[in-house]
């Protein structure tokens, strides 16, 4: 009967849903240049360059529309090493989430390294972009890596 | 005691099923620039920005106001963000009104979405939780049994919600942004659309849109400086009532006549049918425009359907509602409210274009949301109070 | 400008997880002890607004029940912010300002326990160029954590002792999810949560609710013996991308705290918000308090996380030290967003 | 080339997965428990003595908790208001068209959303009397689907100021 337990009842809740997410003119770019392989910052008035670019400036909101080709390689500028990923996570191993500061940009953005080992990061470390064999453009299609 | 406020600027996208074309920002920025335009104002005359939308999981963003606050100006500025479920554009504008009228503020922008492209509303609007049988079809499954107690107790005819559906399509015809444009509507077309919660007919109900509207507010002193025609706020308010318990009244919550009384009561309006020259109400499914003028005390109980019978809410009658098409003709939910707070400014303001009503000095907008539990409503006047 | 004050506050304990009770069951009693306390009945509120977070629940509209626990009958004037209960609190203490309403309830709950609550924060990331690496709170934490470490801005032994004070102080407040006797060696020796942060870098996951009534000098005094006058509210949003923000410092609470006011006297007590070490520090240093400031003596968020009631019940923590004369003016923060992009400053005086 | 190559990118698909343990909380656990037994549950209001089906922590419109003793409700009650479902909806597998329901069960002083079986469409009216269709013994959980769907009594109509209060 009901006086059993006073324990919630609990069960299973998974919240499941595949977005379409439109891009607008600029992202638009930034994703079909992933695709094609190549990364994509967005010039801002003073000439410095964001990497990710964004449509409009994050301190002006001024709006940007000349993207310019940076890295493929940069400069690790922090990171943070999981070392148990999560199922959404990118990689199934071990890896760092950085703050990478592509050359060219002059923004660090957060992505990826798979660099094997926590010994293996280093502030100030370069990496250098890993496409993934069939790039779809998407921000997963790159990961960074040590460079050799 | 409060600081005079006026809304110098309003801006609104396209509404359309899909601006796939547009990212969110970009969506966003297309209904704040307009606004700016309108105020002739840059980012940097702006003191804080409110941002409203209906459920993050529309969109699949947690508190998305933080990713787009500085595609609007946001940036090292105060921002809020609203979420009272349907009612929420109508109260977002009310919470930015209230940050000049309180005198914290000079000139607020405020810009509310929904970009339902991205997801699917009846999904997210019924998501089945464990232990529980979903049996409502989304806002539509909830809202039609309550149609049904509407008509049972007013004795309505049962053409009253066709009868909306035709007049508010007509007047989109006349509002470039509005989403559906149907140029052959008439009452055959409404009465043979199917059925899809009885009594509710396909061409009763709101489409699903991608939109956003934003309004700016600035007080006396600002505000008289603008050229324009200016919509001076005479009264606002908000009231909820909780979703169920035992003999609410679902049909005509308290929430509405309590609202609509404290409403007309602080912008001394004796007589609303009288003194005010339009309203914008959120009708989202044809027959809430009677059951509305009811809540709104245009008409006695039960008799809200007597005015769309005589033609009195079109363009043209005694009290035209929805000139803009309304909720029926264009519905990215989050802003649904807040276009009525617009329309009804623009309105005021002269500046309605082709489905302007003549010499309109004093509108309605009012939006409702959840449970037909949440209410927010604005009187806002081409003269000061 | 009105003068408004803090007359009432309440809590729930912070539990890592909430075996019972759903959120309704957890705001009731908050709610009904804030009426104990301070004797108000629907019949004084003027305005209701409250705190929460979609996601949290994992369905929408998880809001709307939150209006069962305030018996919202007859009809209230109400609103809710998606954002933390701090910022609901904002909200009415504007709609006091504008003459709208003399007495207002606040509240804020969440539930986080009931998902990952590290991975659905990366929901609130830029959902195009971020969101899709589903960086988790922690990890996104623990690159600004490095930054501040590699810039010499702070040490690793100056975030553990914050832990280590946090946790001390909160052996008092019997509300405390994490609180006890730690030593800085000893936190400095265990191994890394996400490196650089260890698990005592980081706040609990909690389970809570808070509430605050508002009421302005005309009916103040009506339900407090001590109102906790708030003498400046302020609260600034940053762009949120991390490479355009220097995360070494919060810009945004520098800029709240100087329009508050802070810096206008001595401040006795300062309740802080941030969920993790190294922020506490920045936030501290943001707000520019002194030696002379005792900081978290309720253990602050590092000791009890419930989030969309956190910040409230840091609003509601140094008023409550006012109130009991503990303190002349105090300073209370909360904070949103990834890296503490969006902060809020409230300054309060007996 | 192909279009597709040559032209920008303007929707990215974007799966979002989140596992959440959801907690039914102390009042519906106590009504799940019961239902799980063919036991229909519900509680009166401390206030105005109102029974509330199912179970919940608080009267709504006081605001206070509801914890006294459960009160047991037969499975027989009046359709109060419904509308024909013709339209798909992605979480609801039922098949269209439908009749979602509003039943007042004999005792109680809320009504409870479900379905209507058993019945042909142009004869469902407010005012019918129901009664729960119950699911084989053996399959029954801690779930509301315990019941199948509401199926017509042979009753005269419960007379409309019997539950008028209640739309």
């Amino acid at each position: 009967m009901s006086q059993g337990t006073d324990a919630s009842l609990t069960a299973p809740h998974t919240l499941s849903y595949t977005y379409k997410r439109s891009l607008g003119p600029l992202l638009g770019r930034f994703f079909t240049g992933l695709r094609d392989r190549q990364i994509l910052g967005a010039k801002r008035a003073d000439g410095s360059v964001l990497m990710p670019p964004k449509e409009y400036d994050p301190d002006t909101s001024a709006a940007l529309d000349e993207l310019v080709p940076v890295g493929p390689g940069g400069v690790v500028k922090s990171w943070a090493w999981v070392s148990a990923p999560r199922k959404q996570q990118p990689l199934d191993r071990a890896f760092a989430y950085a703050l990478v500061q592509l050359d060219g940009a002059d923004t660090a953005f957060l992505h990826v390294v798979d660099a094997g080992e926590e010994s293996a990061m280093q502030t100030g470390m370069r990496v250098t972009a890993r496409w993934s064999d069939e790039a779809t453009g998407q921000i997963t299609d790159l990961t960074f890596i040590p460079e050799a | 005691m409060a600081e005079l406020t006026g809304v110098i600027g309003i801006g609104q996208t396209k509404y359309a099923a899909k601006r796939d074309e547009l990212s969110m920002p970009g969506l966003l920025r297309e209904a704040a620039e307009r606004a700016l335009e309108d105020a002739e104002l840059t980012w940097k005359d702006i003191d804080a920005v409110v941002i409203g939308k209906a459920p993050d999981m529309f969109e699949g963003v947690m508190m998305p106001e933080l990713f787009l606050v500085d595609a609007i100006g946001g940036a090292y500025k105060p921002m809020l963000r609203v979420h009272t479920a349907g009612s929420v554009g109508g109260s977002t504008a009310i919470v930015a009104a209230s940050l000049v009228q309180s005198g914290v503020h000079d000139r607020v922008l405020t810009v509310a979405f929904e970009k339902q492209s991205e997801s699917n509303a009846t999904w997210a609007l019924s998501i089945a939780l464990p232990f529980s049988v979903a049996t409502v079809a989304g806002a539509g499954g909830y809202f039609a049994p309550l149609v049904r107690g509407y008509i049972r107790r007013s004795g309505a005819p049962e053409d009253t919600g066709i009868r909306v559906a035709v007049k508010d399509r007509e007047h989109a015809l006349k509002n470039p942004l509005a989403h559906l444009h149907l140029e052959d509507i008439s009452f055959e077309k409404v009465a043979n659309s199917p059925m899809l919660w009885d009594p509710i007919r396909y061409l009763e109900t709101c489409p699903s849109s991608d939109g956003a509207c934003a309004m700016i507010f600035a007080n006396e002193k600002l505000a008289d400086r603008s050229d324009k025609p200016v919509a001076w706020v005479h009264a606002t308010e908000m009231k909820s009532e909780p979703t169920m318990f035992s003999g609410r009244d679902q049909v005509m919550p308290r929430a509405i006549l309590d609202n609509a009384k404290s409403l007309y009561k602080k912008a001394g309006i004796q007589n609303p049918r009288e003194e005010i020259d339009c309203a914008e109400i959120y009708v989202p499914f044809s027959w809430f425009e009677p059951m509305w003028m009811e809540g709104m005390l245009f008409a006695p109980t039960n008799e809200g359907w007597k005015m769309t019978y005589e033609g009195a809410t079109k363009l043209g009658g005694d009290l035209p509602v929805n000139c803009s098409g309304g909720v029926l003709s264009s519905n990215p939910i989050g802003a649904s409210g807040m276009i009525r707070f617009a329309e009804a400014a623009l309105q005021v303001r002269g500046m309605a274009g082709e489905h302007q009503v003549e010499g309109a000095k004093k509108a309605l907008g009012h939006a409702y949301g959840g449970g037909s539990q949440y209410f927010s409503t604005c009187i806002v006047c081409s003269e000061k109070p | 400008m009105r003068d408004v004050a803090v007359v009432g506050f309440s809590q729930s304990v912070s539990l890592r997880r909430e075996r019972n009770r759903n959120e309704v069951e957890i705001l009731i009693p908050v709610l009904q002890e804030l009426r104990e306390a301070t004797g108000y009945t629907n019949e004084d509120l003027e305005f209701v607004c409250s705190g929460s977070s979609d996601y949290l629940a994992g369905q929408a509209f998880a809001f709307v029940a939150g209006l069962d626990a305030v018996g919202a009958w007859p009809p209230v004037c109400e609103s809710h912010v998606e954002m933390d209960g701090a910022w609901a609190l904002y909200e009415a203490w504007v709609k006091i300002q504008m003459g709208y309403a003399d007495v207002a309830l606040v509240y804020g709950f969440g539930k986080p326990s009931m998902g990952d609550l590290p991975i659905t924060m990366a929901l609130q990331l830029d959902p195009y160029t971020v969101m899709p690496l589903w960086p988790d709170a922690i990890s996104v934490a623990a690159l600004q954590a490095r930054l501040c470490l590699d810039g010499g801005v702070m040490t690793d032994r100056q975030m553990a002792e914050a832990a280590v004070r946090d946790r001390a102080h909160a052996k008092s407040n019997p509300h405390a999810q994490v609180a006890g006797d730690f030593d800085v060696e000893g936190i400095l020796s265990e191994p890394y949560l996400v490196s650089p942060l260890r698990k005592h870098d980081c706040s609990p996951i909690s389970d809570g609710a808070s509430a605050v009534l508002l009421a302005s000098s005309n009916r103040a005094g009506d339900f407090s013996k001590r109102p906790a006058w708030i003498r400046g509210i302020e609260h600034i949003c940053e762009p949120q991308d991390l490479g355009v923000r220097d995360l070494t410092r919060s810009r945004s609470t520098e800029i709240a705290a100087e329009k508050a006011g802070v810096g206008a006297g001595r401040i006795d007590v300062a309740e802080l918000s941030a969920p993790f070490s190294h922020q506490e520090i920045l936030v501290e240093r943001g707000l520019g308090l002194g030696a002379d400031t005792t900081v978290n003596p309720s253990g602050g968020a590092l000791a009890g996380n419930p989030l969309m009631a956190v910040g409230l019940a840091r609003i509601g923590e140094a008023a409550a030290r006012i109130t009991n004369g503990e303190a002349e003016r105090a300073v209370a923060h909360a904070t949103s967003g990834p890296c503490l992009q969006q902060n809020l400053v409230c300054v309060l005086e007996g | 080339m192909s279009d597709e190559a040559t032209e920008d990118l303007r929707v990215l698909r974007m799966p979002v997965e989140l596992d959440y343990t959801y907690s039914a909380g102390r009042s519906a656990s106590r009504f799940l428990r019961a239902i799980q037994e063919g036991k229909l549950l519900g509680q009166r209001c401390p206030v105005d003595g109102k029974v509330y089906f199912p179970t919940r922590g608080a009267c709504p419109q006081h605001g206070m908790p509801i914890d006294g003793e459960p009160v047991e409700l037969p499975d027989t009650g009046t359709l109060v208001t419904y509308s024909i479902v013709r339209v798909p909806s992605a979480n609801i597998p039922l098949e269209l068209p439908y009749v979602a329901v509003q039943v007042l069960l004999d005792g109680a002083d809320t009504v409870m959303m479900h379905v209507l079986g058993e019945c042909d469409l142009e004869t469902v009216h407010m005012g019918m009397r129901v009664r729960a269709k119950w699911k084989p013994k053996e399959e029954w959980s801690t779930s509301v689907a315990n019941i199948l769907y509401f199926v017509p009594l042979d009753e005269p109509d419960a007379a409309y100021d019997s539950y008028k209060e209640h739309i």
